[in-house]
């Protein structure tokens, strides 16, 4: 099974954690188009690479940010939000 | 005699007899014979039919890469006779025929095999009239054992494990490496799939005791190592990621989590392809060579040896040092140098034909056995050598499934004729055959270089440079293969494949690996290509003019061999809640429904009445008097901080910033497409500090997607899940009031506790969180307490409430009364597409607030049209035919305009009463809509305003 | 035994010609080019040549045919879906189905066997009636039943599926079936050859060429090919497509595994579904048990196998068909699926002139494979949606319109 | 009106089973033994009951000055614990959330302190069972996926995982010979754990047993 390293609970089974998904900056409600809104919620682009991703190790409900090869399954870094640097 | 006296370092215990059935009959063999070796020990040398043409099939690998021998053991299907160990009074059938397998009536099918080329079946049986028939016909035919439905659920107990160096295979290389490793300082795992370790260095000995007593010196080392465990009758089933093994060791599963992992798993030794090389008593020569060593069985009086390889030699050698007659050695190489094994064959006088091969083997009576090899040059007259057995040594094939598996690039090396690890996945070490070292001294080393890197990737000691010498003959033939006007050579003996087929396939334009192997079925079998795949793929590449390497192999996926569901299944956790009145609720007899992980009384049984009578009586009751139900369920959240009361503004779409202390209010959670996603009630403790809930189904995401959301906005505020550390009841009706009142001192007029108010208190002497809710319509209080004193307030409330005729309800009274009340239920009224205007929370919906999830999208849909609407509808107080069920659909004017979301009898209001999604143009009120049930009548009704239920209400104010 | 054996046996060499030809370049010109060999690619291809008489079609295969999600997933054919666009559209993919294997003179196994979508709670009792009524309304063959009638269809099975998840009823669509999922891949392929469409094999696409808002070309591994219209038809790899042309869909790819268990003599006839259990199972016409469950938790563009997969859908086996201890799991295996959050395919025209898009497969793609071939080749033969497609439009999500197919699709393959 | 004593949340599993109770007026109920064979169970696999021990949270930015503030030491690092003076321990969850299990004067002290800024109280109702014998790694192998070797190596260290499918808590008391496991979780999964670990445990020699049985 997959290891996902919590940058808190340390490297873990990939069971233990819950994924949120791409993390995609949101556009300003109130000067956006509502084109631009509706890709905001719906739309992407899906190809595969290096993706930053909300995950959430749920026996402590520490949500981290993880950035992952989509096509490989390799997460290359782990952090909270805040200590990307 | 078929049993040979006994052999050094035999697995069989002969002072313990085994009796057991096969066919009816009834044999005996020894503990530690597996089924095929006692039989064949008992004479016995048919043990199978062939899946497709019912041919008598014997031993061949002796080795689980084959399915030849399977039997039905009881209730168990499919059990492999080669490897499965004889138990008392196993009573064995083999699977597949019609008749039995001495006279099969299926083995006609051989006789048609002409009507029968690769893929016949596509091109026939495909009428649609009678296909049905065919199928039918197909199905009994194929499939191997039965399926019992007595046999129980099985549950195994799986276990997790963990390992610095995990060594898969504990033949020459792997004992080494497993050594080296741990002599480096790692924690050592070493796996081996038969009963003992040591591989062939067992039984690949050439008449030469010192390769079993090297052997076993190895494993006495390893057997003394105090940081080697070593694991017999175990595989690994397959590599998962991050070193991941899933290790079948006898009836359990092992989850092996390694830092390092060694492939030691050897070879498998490959058939070769000639007429009727399927005959029992045809066996490739690691398989005699088991029967010899380890079951002390003669596996045939007189041999002929096909080889290609030293290997061969030994074999010969092996055969004729336990008194086989080896009538000849037939070597495939024109011209090889003569190595010492060879020139041992030849002190012995046995002929050695060089750069022949086997045309054909002759079947004896019924193809029940080998009567002879015709072997000839291709330059003079064929000719056949008399004989009752036939040993194959061509060539290996890697034991790559779990490299593969790894994710290793693998590379054909002409000099071997094999497939090699190219690039190994970090981590992942391979040594032995499998890495295309053959010779045994060579082996060793390759296992103490394996071991040694293995240990260093974990952390222990450094890598030792080794070098491993050049193999000085290729141990494996290009092409042990031989075709024949006549056929029936086979290249998968699990499907019953020729070599005729390949070509066909081929012929037909299924020519790169993967669609032969789709469409032939090759490798598809049982044993998953372990014989077929590597002679597919020669045969391929020589019909497409390619070389191995450029025809590549086919991806190979775990299992490695199959693996039992009960022990995949394990226990089968299925993890459940209770709320703390659990037993209170049982001993009022509740009956349970699961609301997901929860368990909920659904109603309480009574005497003499029926589920629904219980139900009614139960709202009854809450109208009339007094009511309580358990809503410990519900999701408890609470918000901490300056800026608690901005989070809920974000996340709910009502007002929360001027929601006064004391009170509370209604709360609606909309996902980033306005689509409704849950509710609760939101109270405010303090300026700073909020307590509320959401829906049962909810709470756990709920808290975790607050969380994240609270993470990334960064407020000055915190979330804190309570869901579990309160107990919650809700105590409704006319009557609770005075009832609650004789437990807490707290003022419970209307002016001190007003509706949706929120108090905090003492109640029967607990600590206490009261909210005036009119969820069911009536004057009445949830009451949140510790969880460990939930049974105290209920039993508190019970007592207190005998003299006010109080009862418990369930999860559908409380269904009914919400709906006389209008109140929607999230994911029941409202499905994955429902936005706020749908279900008409206009009234809830700020969209003058800054912003809050789904504002943004919910200003485009208000723009929209409206394409449906929730509306309240009744039926006639006199209607008494079949009522309408929730989701049966509006129709209007031939189509569907809407569905019922919700319906029940009201005893209140004497009559049903329902809520339905109807398009706009149908909503106002006293429309009449028609509900089409399920035998197509329509029963109409009429749409209500909503509440059904005190639409004022009144219950909610002090009676004047 | 059928007369068409005979010829097997009476002539002297194979009698059968190749399925498909090999070409070997690529025509610099195609009036068609299609992206992706599996069923629906084939399919368009199939029934441009048979209902619009366009010929001149290249099929582009960066691997072998049928070797992706139509040679992976396990075969069920439906229609008791829960939209009106749905019911409609799958309905007439079934009808279909019924002739195709004449259609093709090549049996493609299609067995009905009836499938059940258990319920295991009043909740999904609920979506059951509510996928009854509509399909029924469109004349879609679909009831709810009760455990008895389960019962009595499926003998041997544990209603009270292990104590914990107890069998309240079910949606019975007896129209379900199973088919040989490779022979559709190569009776569309067959079929498209012989009208001249041609077959290209390990041919990658690396680029699309666009100029001024319109396709006019298609850059591939073995050359470069002028064409007007290209229809992208790649399932798990249409996110990688997209990116080609830099158009933005709702698309994520998630890993969807299957299992086979080791063949048995046949005791299991229909198809069973239950969403709670994430279980979908059939029994081959080899015997083995096909066995699936939900979509693999996180998005992930490969087929890796994982063990928590087996184990888990083992548990659920067990839990319904209890007896099945003894039986062995023989191979696992994964498809990526191309999800949409509606849980409906993504059909039709995009902004980019004469770029058709057939996407959003997730897991309910092969049994939409004939009707989807024949609406794609429609939708690009006349440029225009074909009317069974216009729920399923890309400018659905921009407009809040979704499909709303949820209810129906989670775990009901 | 004197305020009831309050229950494990594994009370009514327990009553089928438990032959003696304590009876103090100080703590909730709690089974002192089973049965006769506590002791043997203890020494191969025993699971008991610590539900009933006095406890309390708190988490937020301030919840370590507000704790110190009240005397309390406080662990140094993420996830890991200490043993308080006068009895019991406090636990670090993550970075800035506590769990203080101790004597009633203590907790009772801290639940009453009114609340700092950034100090976000934790009403803990956990199942709590401590896990000892020979045999105990088995049933951790059995039901957790973690390697809790890490524990022997690092006592003051604790673990946020999932045991047979509940999110817990665990930690290692005891010496590295005769280790005794501690685990916390959600009480509404009380039941289901205590059945699902006492089950293993029959199977593997040992079971429920009393505090008095417990090393």
């Amino acid at each position: 099974m997959k290891i996902m390293t919590c940058p808190i609970n340390g490297p873990r089974p990939v069971s233990e954690f819950f994924y949120w998904g791409e993390i995609r900056p949101m556009p300003d409600p109130d000067t956006c188009s509502d084109d631009v809104w509706a890709d905001y919620v719906f739309n992407r682009n899906g190809a595969p690479g290096v993706k930053k991703e909300w995950w959430c190790h749920i026996a402590s409900n520490t949500w981290f940010v993880a950035e992952r090869d989509t096509a490989k399954d390799w997460v290359l870094r782990t952090y909270l939000i805040g200590d990307e640097s | 005699m078929i049993r040979l006296p006994p052999v050094p370092g035999e697995w069989i215990d002969r002072s313990t007899v085994v009796p057991f059935t096969f066919e009816g009959k009834t044999y005996q063999g020894y503990a530690g014979d597996t089924i095929s070796s006692a039989l064949l020990g008992a004479g016995e040398k048919v043990l199978g039919r062939s899946f497709k043409y019912h041919r008598a099939r014997g031993v061949l690998s002796l080795a689980n890469h084959d399915v030849n021998a399977v039997c039905q053991w009881g209730d168990r299907p499919n059990v492999r006779a080669d490897v499965t160990q004889l138990q008392a009074n196993m009573n064995l059938t083999a699977v597949n025929t019609f008749g039995g397998l001495d006279s099969d009536k299926a083995r006609i099918l051989g006789t048609f095999a002409r009507f029968m080329p690769v893929g016949f079946y596509y091109k026939a049986f495909h009428s649609k009239l009678l296909f049905p028939l065919w199928e039918r016909m197909f199905r009994g035919m194929t499939g191997l054992g039965k399926v019992s439905f007595d046999t129980p659920h099985i549950r195994t107990p799986k276990r997790y494990d963990f390992c610095d160096v995990l060594v898969i295979g504990a033949g020459a290389s792997g004992l080494v490496a497993a050594l080296t490793a741990a002599e480096q300082g790692a924690e050592v795992t070493l796996i081996d799939e038969n009963n003992r370790a040591g591989g062939s260095g067992g039984y690949a000995l050439g008449a030469e005791a010192s390769r079993m007593e090297q052997m076993t010196e190895q494993l006495n080392k390893v057997l003394a190592h105090p940081r080697i465990r070593l694991l017999t009758n175990t595989y690994a089933a397959g590599y998962y990621t991050d070193h991941w093994i899933a290790l079948v060791c006898s009836d359990v599963l092992i989850k092996m989590r390694a830092k390092s992992v060694v492939v030691a798993t050897g070879g498998y030794e490959q058939p070769a392809v000639f007429r009727n090389n399927d005959l029992p008593g045809i066996m490739l020569a690691s398989a005699a060579q088991r029967l010899l060593y380890r079951y002390a069985v003669r596996p045939m009086q007189r041999a002929v040896v096909l080889t290609a390889n030293q290997d061969g030699y030994r074999a010969a050698l092996d055969l004729s040092a336990q008194g086989v007659e080896v009538v000849a050695v037939v070597d495939l190489r024109p011209d090889h140098l003569d190595g010492e094994p060879e020139q041992r064959v030849i002190a012995l006088g046995i002929r050695v034909l060089s750069g022949y091969r086997i045309i054909e083997a002759l079947p004896g009576a019924k193809g029940k056995s080998v009567a002879g090899a015709r072997v000839g040059n291709g330059k003079s007259e064929s000719e056949t050598l008399p004989c009752d057995g036939i040993v194959m040594s061509v060539g290996w094939a890697p034991a790559a499934n779990l490299l593969y598996q790894a994710g290793t690039r693998m590379r054909y090396t002409q000099s071997l004729e094999q497939f090699v690890p190219d690039i190994l996945p970090p981590g992942v070490f391979a040594c032995g055959r499998v890495n295309g070292v053959h010779t045994l001294s060579a082996r060793r080393l390759d296992g103490q270089r394996a071991g040694s890197a293995a240990a260093a990737h974990a952390g222990f000691g450094d890598i030792r440079e080794i070098v491993i010498p050049a193999e000085t003959e290729c141990p494996t033939h290009p092409w042990p293969i031989v075709a024949h006007p006549q056929g029936k050579n086979f290249v998968d003996f699990d499907e019953d494949l020729q070599l005729k087929d390949f070509e066909n396939a081929v012929q037909e334009g299924f020519d790169n690996i993967e669609l032969l192997k789709r469409f032939s079925t090759v490798g598809m079998g049982p044993s998953q290509g372990k014989h077929s795949n590597m002679n597919a793929l020669r045969i391929l590449a020589k019909l497409t003019g390619k070389e191995p390497q450029e025809v590549g192999t086919t991806t190979s996926r775990p299992f490695f061999h199959p693996v039992p569901m009960s022990l995949l299944g394990g226990r089968g956790f299925s993890p459940e809640r209770r709320t703390p009145m659990h037993s209170r609720h049982t001993a009022f007899g509740a009956e349970w429904m699961m609301a997901g992980v929860w368990q909920r009384p659904e109603y309480y049984r009574r005497a003499g009445k029926d589920r629904l009578q219980c139900i009614q009586d139960e709202a009854v009751a809450v109208r009339q008097n007094v009511g309580l139900i358990d809503v410990g369920t519900l999701g408890k959240l609470e918000v901490i901080g300056p800026q608690a009361a901005e989070l809920l503004e974000r996340v709910y779409i009502s007002n929360y910033a001027n929601l006064k202390v004391g009170m509370t209010r209604y709360a609606v959670m909309c996902d980033e497409s306005g689509v409704v996603v849950d509710d609760g009630v939101v109270g405010r403790l303090a300026e700073d500090h909020f307590y509320f809930t959401t829906t049962t189904s909810g709470a756990a995401t709920i808290y975790r997607e607050l969380s994240r959301l609270n993470t990334m906005w960064q407020l000055d505020c915190g979330i804190v899940n309570h869901t579990g550390s309160f107990a919650a009841v809700n105590l409704a009706g006319p009557q609770s009031r005075a009832l609650l009142s004789r437990l807490t001192p707290l003022d419970l007029s209307a002016a001190a506790f007003p509706y949706l108010a929120l108090r905090e208190g003492v109640v029967a002497g607990i600590p206490a969180r009261l909210m005036r809710v009119g969820f069911v319509g009536e004057w009445g209080y949830e009451i949140h307490v510790p969880a460990n004193q939930g049974c105290a307030i209920w039993d508190a409330l019970i007592a207190a409430g005998k003299e006010f005729d109080l009862r418990p309800f369930g999860v559908e009274a409380q269904r009914l009364l919400r709906l006389e009340k209008g109140h929607i239920i999230i994911g029941q009224d409202t499905d994955g597409l429902t936005n706020p205007f749908d279900v008409g929370l206009e009234w809830a919906l700020k969209m003058n607030k800054p912003f809050f999830i789904g504002q943004r999208s919910l200003r485009v849909i208000d723009r929209q049209t409206r394409k449906q609407k929730l509306v309240g509808f009744i039926l006639d107080a006199q209607f008494n035919s079949s009522v309408p069920q929730e989701c049966h659909l509006v129709i209007d004017r031939g189509e569907i305009a809407g569905r019922v979301t919700s319906i029940a009898w009201s005893a209140t209001l004497g009559c049903h009463i329902g809520l339905a999604f109807v398009r706009p143009e149908l909503a106002e009120a006293n429309t009449t809509i028609n509900i089409r049930l399920t035998d197509r009548t329509t029963v109409s009704a009429k749409i209500a305003r909503t509440p059904f239920y005190d639409p004022d209400n009144l219950k909610q104010k002090e009676p004047a | 035994m059928p007369w068409r054996l005979l010829r097997f046996a009476t002539a002297k060499k194979h009698p059968e010609p190749r399925m498909f030809t090999t070409h070997s370049t690529l025509k610099p010109t195609y009036d068609v080019v299609v992206i992706g060999g599996g069923g629906h690619g084939l399919a368009a291809a199939y029934y441009l040549g048979r209902d619009h008489g366009i010929t001149n079609v290249a099929v582009l295969e960066k691997g072998y045919i049928g070797g992706g999600n139509t040679g992976r997933n396990t075969t069920i054919i439906r229609s008791n879906y829960l939209t009106p666009e749905g019911v409609k559209f799958y309905d007439e993919s079934v009808n279909l189905w019924k002739d195709l294997s004449q259609e093709f003179d090549l049996n493609l196994f299609y067995a009905n066997r009836g499938h059940f979508t258990l319920a295991h709670s009043d909740s999904a009792l609920r979506t059951m009636r509510w996928r009854a009524e509509v399909n029924k309304h469109y004349g879609v063959d679909s009831e709810v039943v009760g455990p008895d009638f389960v019962k009595k269809s499926v003998p041997m099975i544990d209603l009270s599926c292990g104590g914990h998840a107890p069998i309240l009823g079910a949606l019975y669509h007896a129209p379900g079936s199973v088919a040989r999922h490779d022979a559709v891949a190569w009776g569309y392929g067959r079929g498209a050859d012989q009208r001249g469409a041609e077959i290209h094999q390990q041919t990658e696409v690396l680029s699309i060429d666009i100029k001024g808002g319109k396709v006019c070309g298609v850059q591939t591994s073995r050359g470069y090919i002028a064409t007007n219209k290209v229809l992208c038809a790649v399932a798990g790899f249409t996110p990688r497509i997209l990116d080609m042309v830099d158009l933005k869909t709702p698309i994520y790819i998630h890993p969807l595994q299957a299992m086979v268990s080791e063949p048995l003599k046949p005791w299991l006839d229909p198809i069973l579904v239950s969403g709670s259990l994430h279980i979908y199972v059939s029994q081959s016409a080899r015997g083995e048990l096909v066995m699936g469950a939900s979509l693999d938790p996180y998005e992930l563009h490969s087929t890796r196998s994982t063990l928590d997969f087996t184990e888990g859908l083992s548990a659920h086996m067990l839990d319904m068909f209890p007896f099945l201890s003894h039986v062995k799991v023989m191979r696992q295996w994964a498809g990526m699926a191309d999800m949409t959050p509606d849980f409906a395919p993504v059909m039709g025209k995009t902004p980019i002139e004469g770029f058709y898009l057939d996407a959003g497969w997730g897991t309910w793609g092969f049994k939409a494979t004939p009707v989807s071939g024949k609406t794609m080749a429609h939708t690009v033969a006349t440029d225009k949606p074909h009317p069974l497609i216009h729920g399923f439009s890309l400018d659905r999500f921009r407009n809040y319109s979704l499909t709303g197919e949820k209810g129906a699709a989670s775990v009901g393959h | 009106m004197k305020s009831p004593s309050p229950l494990s949340p594994i009370h009514d599993v327990l009553l089928a089973k438990a032959s003696a109770w304590s009876d103090s007026d100080s703590l909730p109920p709690s089974v002192r033994k089973f049965d006769a064979r506590d002791p043997q169970k203890a020494t191969l696999l025993g699971v008991a009951d610590l539900s009933h021990l006095p406890r309390t949270g708190a988490k937020g930015a301030g919840a370590a000055g507000w704790l110190a503030d009240l005397g309390l030491p406080l662990p140094s690092r993420p996830n890991s614990w200490l043993a308080l003076p006068d009895g019991g321990l406090i636990s670090r969850l993550g970075r800035t959330e506590y769990l203080i299990e101790s004597n009633p004067t203590l907790v009772a002290q801290i639940m009453q302190t009114p609340r700092s800024p950034g100090v976000y109280p934790v009403l803990r109702q956990d199942a709590a069972f401590a896990l000892c014998g020979s045999r105990v790694n088995e049933l951790l192998l059995q039901t957790c996926n973690v390697d809790f070797r890490c524990l022997a190596a690092d006592p003051e260290q604790l673990v946020l995982t999932s045991m047979a499918g509940v999110s817990i808590l665990v930690l290692a008391t005891g010496d590295k010979i005769h280790p005794v496991f501690r685990l916390w979780c959600d009480g509404t999964y009380g039941p289901y754990l205590w059945e699902t670990l006492t089950g293993i445990a029959e199977e593997l020699g040992g079971g429920g047993i009393g505090l008095d049985a417990l090393p």
